[in-house]
């Protein structure tokens, strides 16, 4: 067990694949001689080389492009784009291509394609480095979406991810990089893609919520059980396929439901948490479902005003939790 | 013209100097008259309506014949579009195969009937699986020739298109890529003209495709699709560069298009008269048959011969796709992500 | 009043549209000398010249792209796509760019394009040319998605969508083309980009579709209403931003909700309706709110009984009527 | 050297031969130092905690004059990139407009302090809104281009990219419709021969972007970016080419980046020492000062003068920019879409 950062533990998933499988390489803008933007592929280009750690030219649908192919002529690529921000014109590769090569093809070739992108609000990131992506990817069916909130399940995502038969987008929080520190299990860690994960039961309401989210929600429980009110938080750690057993247990015992995400409100991922919950555990609410999101505006603004006029953080989350228990 | 003759004049003929021998040419004119064969019952079973979409290449199969010849059949790559049936018949596909798609039957080895007729794909001979969108098979096969390279496998990849297709970003992008890293890629670029009804002076600034490789460091070559020797001889080239490591070559072939753009088109609305009569001088079937017959090669009994085994193998392959069963409604469940078998 | 096909409607709003203000012009592939694909543009370029309709480059980033700039200098472009299966590649320059220009600009800049998609699953059209892609768009901030299901709000509120100061993504259902007729108000028939309309007025359950499953849904409606069922059928005309009200009110009124639509199930549009449902109408529910959409494959297969397999239609939604209603 | 000789000089002097002025030369001077000492304040500002980030152009401001110049000011338009400073200065930004974006102040004219710094845009001097994404500026030039054409108002359009940028498929398809128009565009590529940390080589194929423009039948021109008066000579030629309706052209400066990527990036990471030095002799400031102090033109005295011009006006923009107010909270959700006022 050792503590480490949130992105430590991302270049270490790294290093641990590349050593693993010779198959493994990484494509990407200044993923090589400056490892990263953030560091996350720090290391790679000096031990394995330029012909397995690729300074990518600046095109993110070739880098997904070339990456499908790569994966279908036996190599394990990683595609790295710098921000999530900029995985937008890689969007038909990755909606049309990656996610449709097994469907289309019955069976016959597959995608292990990493797509690695730094997502979500962090400060002064403004409008084209921040956004939130979960929800146009989470849609697509023949794709997988993980959201790693702490420094274990970012490695152990990411390894899983990386060994995974088919496509996976790996949304790693640039707020969590440097801020968020865990324990991490020595030795091959693997967490399965999948299973979302209970990090602090509760008897009042569930609280779902990924990725930073997750620690603002975590901060806001802490305030409210002084006041009374045991909020149980979920981490869906896996957006797609989503594991609909733990959230639908988790509001049969607590008839509450707390849905927060960064992302605009309208259309994301949210709705989808909302919308299982009112169809398959209607039975057991005891009150509406509450959707804390941003606002739906085209971007989050740089000014320091207006970013926490958008932001979600644990006061607003608390003032959330406090109406929902009241209702 | 005798047959002894007939052999004189081969040895000096032009496919004998590019080192063809008459046997590859006569079987190249047979695949050449195959994919036309198989071309024209797919639009007659689309019109008799046991087939509810077509599209496909006449006018294209001479430079698809000629380009993959060089090809090593089994380990090379091909990463086709739309009008690639005479090039996946030289891969490997059998016209059976090509029909089990049309019919959409489980047993198409394409996409097992979940996608449209001309969505061409084969693990066996490493033809990649085809998409609609046009473009994005250019990157892939980049990414394909990347492997190999680093893999040191030797694999040669061909990839396809249409000239209106080169106007994608994913083109430029791929072609760069190629250039940056030398990659054993031949770029096919086979220009009918048009882009179902946008002409090449909308679609192509320069009017020139091959021009393009020059902005990449690589060669781009221009070859008349109706002259089959030619288009073989600059994709061997391009071949043997590509083997000796010396990077990507993109080969344009201007070709006719002998039809509608698809069984959804209906080329009289935006093309002359003239202009769609003109294309059939520009026929590959009919001048490279004249080719042969001029050296003597494709006697009168030999083009019957042909002609004969052509229908009879697509006779065979008609009637096997037809009984073919259809795949099982819940099977469309399957393959989402990985399963085993 | 005249009956007019769904197509007809829409090449008439295009023809009086350019006739009333020359900053009018299309661009996108084959709209011109061939009128489109579909005949949507038929008999534009001889009317109007080649300056003002344009045959585009094969390259749908630069259609988006290059209207953006066209509107910025005073034309008011409309970019049609193909299919809408092909508006992936200029999912970047309509959501980074046409949708954020607006706001990021602070209102010095904005962008007045109709991006026009014909949309949606029909007949052996298979992964490619079937796709819903409303999920995409309606959750981007800054855009405008509607999605009429008659004649004549085809035709009013595309003329609504040209003379719209923002960007308005107006989808076309491919099914309804030449099936669906209906009368057209004559004149200069406008219909408001906003207001959702009840189709069908009903008192047991409120169904909202939109689009095709718009009509299968009204047929269904008719075969139960001969079993008891009274439904009441709300047309989504536009999806963003959403008439929240009459969604709302019909809720109000039924007390069961029941969303269709063909789209992939997981985040798909109908996942955005009963989230707000389950959130803002929750006393009013009897039953649980239920979403009957498309199964969550990578597309529309080809094959008759896997479209099939696949396809929402009026016995499905029967069914799922008779479901709620029993509940 | 005395006046007399001075003005003798400068009559058969360079600028004088491509038909500038001493009184432009001087002018073109001005800008390059007040970009420079703009760029140097915002940096500082950065260090001292008054500037979250900063991305900024030394290096790039005497190519960026130098396209401007021949451009009308009031009427063509200009499409830029994060690294325009000293282009978007020329075309009527103020210095005071710029650091209210540095300081994302309600009354920033690019963004009202909602972008990050260096998202330039000015609806009164005809600059379009910046965004983050590279690449996605050059179809919308194009744009402009197309209805300026259209509607005949004579407009020209500049817009610029760096040499990482012009990889994106965006630029390919750009090129390609003002190709096919013939349409009044300027493309500008500002090549420092890194994309953030990735050199050149690694980013476009073949070496060279100016060659790219022979595949869409227009010219490309190289012009060195430290050489002022030979970018204008190029860049004047550009725009005579658009104005007489020939069409575009690509204009690629070669220049040094004489900084790191932005204030987030430390290229002494991934670029030697040498090589970040033997980049000050490039310095265009340092070479046009030299040239017009050659020819007796910038004297001590008005060097001096220059020097005290651009550093008042830029301090009292930094007072302006830094008494101007925060926007409100509650104003970030407007403009979502139209409004009035
Ligand atoms: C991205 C994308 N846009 C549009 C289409 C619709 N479409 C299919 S083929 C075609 C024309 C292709 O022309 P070209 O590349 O010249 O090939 P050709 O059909 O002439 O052989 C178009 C526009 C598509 N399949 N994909
Ligand atoms: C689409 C996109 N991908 C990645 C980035 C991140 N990024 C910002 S600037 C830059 C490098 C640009 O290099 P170049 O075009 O050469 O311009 P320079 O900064 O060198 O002037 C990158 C990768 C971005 N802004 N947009
Ligand atoms: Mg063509
Ligand atoms: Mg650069």
């Amino acid at each position: 067990m050792a503590e480490l950062r949130y992105i430590d533990a991302i270049n270490q998933a790294h290093h641990e694949e590349f050593a693993r499988d010779e198959r493994v390489v990484i494509l990407g803008e200044d993923v090589g001689r400056k490892g990263g933007v953030f560091g996350a592929t720090a290391g790679l280009l000096e031990k394995y080389g330029e012909g397995r750690v690729i300074d990518a030219p600046l095109a993110e649908s070739s880098i997904a492009g070339v990456a499908i192919g790569m994966a279908a002529n036996g190599l394990r690529p990683i595609a790295e784009f710098q921000f999530a921000d900029f995985i937008h014109p890689a969007f038909n590769q990755i909606v049309s291509e990656a996610a449709r090569l097994r469907y289309r093809s019955n069976n016959a070739f597959g995608c292990p394609v990493v797509f690695r992108a730094p997502w979500g609000g962090s400060h002064g990131t403004a409008l084209y480095h921040s956004q939130s992506i979960e929800a146009f990817y989470a849609h697509v069916p023949g794709l997988k979406v993980v959201a790693p909130s702490t420094p274990a399940d970012a490695k152990g995502l990411l390894k899983a991810a990386v060994r995974d038969p088919d496509p996976v987008l790996f949304l790693e929080h640039k707020r969590m990089y440097r801020l968020v520190k865990g324990e991490v299990p020595d030795g091959d860690h693997l967490v399965p893609i999948g299973p979302s994960v209970v990090r602090r039961p509760g008897r009042d309401l569930s609280l779902f919520a990924y990725g930073w989210m997750l620690h603002e929600a975590l901060q806001a429980a802490a305030t409210v059980s002084a006041e009374g009110i045991d909020v149980e938080v979920v981490d869906v750690r896996t957006l797609a396929p989503l594991d609909r057993e733990t959230v639908l247990r988790s509001v049969a015992k607590t008839n509450r439901a707390l849905i927060v995400y960064e992302d605009n409100r309208f259309g994301g991922y949210g709705a989808e948490l909302a919308a299982l919950i009112a169809e398959e555990a209607f039975y057991d609410l005891d009150a509406p479902v509450i959707r804390l999101a941003g606002p739906d505006v085209p971007g989050i603004p740089f000014a320091k005003p207006l970013e926490e006029w958008f932001s979600i953080d644990r006061t607003k989350i608390a003032e959330a939790i406090r109406r929902l228990a009241a209702l | 013209m005798g047959a002894m003759e007939a052999k004189a004049t081969t040895t000096a003929a032009r496919h004998r100097q590019l080192g063809l021998s008459d046997q590859d040419v006569l079987e190249m004119y047979y695949y050449i008259a195959l994919a036309r064969g198989l071309d024209e019952r797919m639009w007659a079973l689309q019109r008799a309506g046991k087939a509810m979409f077509v599209i496909s290449g006449p006018g294209h199969e001479g430079c698809q014949v000629a380009a993959m010849w060089p090809m090593d059949r089994a380990r090379d790559w091909f990463v086709p579009f739309y009008r690639s049936i005479a090039a996946c018949l030289v891969k490997g596909m059998t016209p059976t195969d090509i029909l089990l798609g049309l019919f959409a039957r489980a047993t198409d080895p394409s996409s097992g009937g979940r996608q449209m007729p001309g969505h061409y794909g084969h693990p066996r001979v490493k033809i990649l699986s085809t998409s609609s969108p046009v473009g994005t098979q250019y990157p892939h096969a980049v990414g394909i020739a990347y492997a190999a390279k680093l893999r040191q496998t030797g694999e040669v990849t061909m990839t396809a298109i249409g000239d209106g297709g080169t106007s994608q970003g994913d083109v430029h992008e791929a072609m760069n890529w190629a250039g940056i890293y030398r990659l054993p890629v031949l770029f096919v670029v086979e220009n009918n003209g048009y882009a179902i009804s946008v002409p090449l002076h909308k679609q192509v600034a320069g009017g020139s495709i091959a021009a393009r490789a020059a902005g990449y460091g690589f060669p781009g070559v221009v070859a008349d699709g109706s002259d089959v020797l030619e288009c073989y001889r600059v994709a061997k080239e391009a071949y043997n560069r590509a083997k000796r490591g010396e990077g990507p070559t993109l080969l344009e072939f201007t070709v006719p298009r002998l039809g509608s753009h698809s069984s959804d088109d209906q080329q009289e609305r935006y093309r002359t008269k003239d202009e769609i009569e003109a294309d059939r001088a520009r026929d590959p079937l009919r001048v490279f048959g004249a080719y042969l017959e001029g050296i003597g090669l494709l006697t009168a009994q030999r083009r019957a011969e042909i002609a004969a085994r052509v229908r009879r193998e697509i006779d065979e392959a008609t009637d096997a796709a037809e009984r073919a069963p259809d795949p099982e409604p819940a099977s469309a469940a399957r393959y989402v992500f990985f399963e085993e078998g």
